[in-house]
């Protein structure tokens, strides 16, 4: 599974961009976030509020209970703050 | 038409609103976004999430054309390093009937504000700081919902 | 800042906009009235009434003023012979807050209809008709009556 | 007391302004237009039929009931069509 940061997510985490392979459980976004959370202090910063947190699967926004299915790509990053 | 523009580079407004005016209608409404300099601020940056972004302009432009009968909607929005004064957003509609190039407009902005992966960061002199979303934007973009949307 | 005019010269949409952008506002709002060609119109002209119209003119931006928070509304009209693609009206506003800049954009469209003495004659090849006034245009500008207006 | 027209009233009159002064008894718009249309052929075309017609006293709109006070300078006119 490609994972996308943006913002603060990708300033914390340290990349922009990561695969990677969750383990049997992970079913929606936010046990995605939750596991993601334990793999590195960087993560750890990033990933400790999900709240502060929204989703995109396959470049659609996604509430956090979303079902990851057969996602292909899911982005992590704060509200969006265009316009 | 819908034109849509996601680019670095400075947004031409003169360009933009002739290419909507030549559409023949009788009226145009633009609303730009510009990068304000009070509050410290010296400097503007935007991140978007590319693919996504210009795939969620497109489906906004299109869903304005659902709902009024516009000739013609623009979409522009800068990203990468801004000054303060320089135009971060342009949102541009053309309509026969001024009433609907306005609507159309209005609601170009709220959603966008809510509905585009955008992402701002402030400098001010050294010190950088990641814009947080506001729940006016929420209720704005809220504004809007309801059927044929 | 209020800016009008009533000139017979075309008018510089560019011109206007940047002078407006310059008020230090996070938005600029703007409807510009194009003359149309369908319906057989060939040319337009516009009277009005020298002095009336620039005092309703003034008398419309500073309500504008008055009801919203702007750093600036512009008001341009323009008189006298026009073809076809030209532009009719330009109103711009700057304002902290984009609601405020689209709705007082909104609020001067729809006023200027009914508040200021001008007059539209349609020219369709050699024949001339004065554009009659519409009920829609009356129903418009009362959305905006009431308190502090 | 200074009369303009415009538009298609100026046309009918045959001149966008012109001084006249109103016999007693003519003391708001309303009476001002009915005795207008008795001057000339072109006033009488004019001034036929009321309802179509605005009027401003010293630059300010005002109703067809209204007052001529003071007045120094009242324009008739049609419904006004700017924008």
């Amino acid at each position: 599974m490609d994972l996308l940061y943006f913002a603060w997510v990708r300033e914390a985490v340290g990349t922009g961009q990561e695969t990677v392979e969750p383990p049997a459980g992970v079913e929606t976004i936010a046990a995605l976030i939750d596991w993601l959370a334990t793999r590195s202090p960087g993560h750890a910063e990033a990933f400790r509020e999900p709240a502060r947190l929204r989703a995109a699967i396959d470049q659609q926004f996604v509430p956090l209970d979303a079902a990851l299915g057969s996602a292909r790509e899911v982005a992590i990053f704060p509200p969006v703050t265009g316009g | 038409m819908i034109r849509v523009s996601v680019d670095p580079a400075p947004i031409e407004l003169a360009v933009e609103v002739a290419a909507l005016e030549a559409r023949g209608a009788g009226g145009v409404a633009t609303f730009t976004g510009i990068v304000r300099g009070d509050d410290g601020v010296t400097a503007l940056e935007l991140e978007h999430y590319p693919g996504m972004t210009e795939a969620s302009l497109v489906a906004l432009a299109e869903a304005a054309m659902a709902r009024w009968d516009l000739l013609g909607v623009t979409i522009v929005h800068r990203v990468g390093a801004m000054a303060v004064g320089e135009r971060i957003v342009f949102l541009g509609t053309a309509a026969h009937h001024r009433r609907e190039a306005l609507d159309a407009c209005a609601f170009l902005i709220d959603r966008l504000k809510t509905d585009a992966p955008f992402w701002k960061r402030e400098h001010r002199g050294g010190a950088t700081r990641w814009v947080e979303a506001r729940h006016s934007d929420e209720a704005a973009a809220q504004r809007w919902s309801g059927i044929g949307d």
